[in-house]
């Protein structure tokens, strides 16, 4: 067998990567990495699939290892409240890091999100 | 013993086939850095450009598998680790691995006016076989496809 | 001054750019390039923004130059008409190019959405 | 005359301060390699590591005000062309050209609830200054940020 390897393009940065788990009818959807206009399509995707998951009370997003999040990310998150709102499923944010937390108090997304210190807290006012 | 191939031979493929991989990094960027891969190599082994409308097709379906592959592993798994080729005259195997054990499955029912579940429903589709393989630190997914 | 430049990387083998237009009530949203999880973010926006236009009755998807699309791009565009029905809006598709409309066909999205030869006659039937 | 400056001397900055540019193709992967680009320069400058904790929050919000600039080229201006970068000692100065003639103008109402409108509203609250200008092929869209 004739082999022809490619090496891969040099590192890029950052990486985004979703995964989400499941807790009697919550979800926490774990957000790690830098999410922006080039990653966001991740979390969309994971937040539609909760929201549409019929027994699903709460979504909580773990941002712990959010490292950085711009209006792009902000517009995923509010996109997936409002639909998620229309189906009676609460969305709250949990562990934000100060970078997005002083985001979120610029565009008055604190208003807007239950925000909690941890995974912990949010699930158990879920 | 078989019929003679009568199709024209399709160019640098020796027998047994070539292998082309592609290390993969992130997730930013890569599903179009795979396309563009796999549609480098379709052309160096002349499945790309089709001569007949069938063979263009087959090719552009390949870029879709490509896609759709690359897609779940950073949707579902983390991100794709590698991209593997493997084309020999009669058929062509895409690899996907990732980082993850969990194993694709369609999603039912299937909702053609919902967001959602069509992957592997057009991989179902395009392919002449498909499947999903542990590794050693994950797993790799797979599809076949006839050479047209 | 004291100038430093850096040279770009190699250019990626596919862009994608969305564009808008609006006539009467209808708002013609161009998509040209390859739509994938990479690049779906700007049609989303695109067509939430047009969505949300209190003035809309129509959307025309002009996909003329839409030189790939995967499902990512696929529910993009069903969602988008989700949204779009709670408000009735309708979405419909122009000039769909070959591969995608076998993509389509598999799929079953061309029972879903209306599609015409192109956004003259899309308009028309608006 | 002014007071003497008794802040640190920022590093690697000469008087007239320097420019760094980023020629870009395309709209895949762009945003984040314009923060990496960013960030060095940031490092390369000593803004980053900030010493002080509003030293590193004005790092990140110049990150943001990049990210932001160059989504908009990406979203509303059929990509972003360059992301040029100015350092003086009293202040940095990023500027993103893109195709389009078209100005930025931010979205009223503006309202924290809802999707859309949220990157000049961003842009406006942690810049102290921001501007577009023509530019021979479309235009390009400046920010700048005093020095911490
Ligand atoms: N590489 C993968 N690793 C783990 N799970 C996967 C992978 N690919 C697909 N899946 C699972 O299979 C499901 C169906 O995939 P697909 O049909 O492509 O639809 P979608 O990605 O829209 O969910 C996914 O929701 C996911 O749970
Ligand atoms: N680089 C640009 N070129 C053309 N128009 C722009 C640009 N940046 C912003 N705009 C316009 O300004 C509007 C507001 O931008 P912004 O506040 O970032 O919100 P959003 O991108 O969510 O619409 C955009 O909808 C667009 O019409």
């Amino acid at each position: 067998m004739n082999r022809v390897s490619a090496a891969a393009e040099p590192p890029v940065g950052s990486e985004f990567t979703v995964s989400s788990r499941r807790t009697g009818t919550s979800v926490v959807v774990a957000v790690v990495g830098e999410l922006d206009l080039d990653t966001v399509q991740a979390l969309t995707s994971e937040l539609a699939t909760a929201v549409d998951d019929r027994g699903i009370r709460a979504i909580v997003v773990d941002c712990q290892g959010l490292s950085f999040c711009d209006s792009t990310g902000l517009n995923a998150l509010l996109a997936a409240r409002l639909r998620a709102e229309g189906q009676g499923v609460a969305v709250s944010l949990a562990a934000v890091p100060a970078a997005t937390s002083r985001m979120f108090g610029i565009t008055g997304a604190d208003t807007v999100f239950q925000l909690y210190p941890d995974v912990e807290t949010a699930l158990g006012a879920a | 013993m078989s019929m003679p191939d009568t199709r024209p031979p399709l160019g640098g493929l020796p027998e047994g086939g070539q292998t082309r991989r592609l290390a993969l990094v992130g997730t930013r960027g890569v599903v179009g850095r795979c396309r563009d891969f796999t549609r480098q190599a379709l052309q160096d082994w002349h499945w790309l450009p089709g001569v007949t409308e069938e063979q263009q097709e087959v090719a552009e379906d390949v870029l879709l598998l490509v896609s759709e592959l690359v897609t779940n592993a950073n949707l579902h798994a983390g991100g794709a680790v590698e991209l593997l080729l493997h084309g020999t005259r009669e058929r062509l195997r895409v690899e996907v691995s990732d980082g993850s054990r969990q194993q694709p499955a369609p999603r039912t029912p299937y909702q053609a006016s919902r967001p959602g579940g069509h992957g592997l429903h057009i991989i179902t589709r395009l392919s002449t076989a498909w499947g999903s393989e542990p590794r050693p630190t994950g797993k790799s997914v797979w599809v076949e496809v006839a050479a047209p």
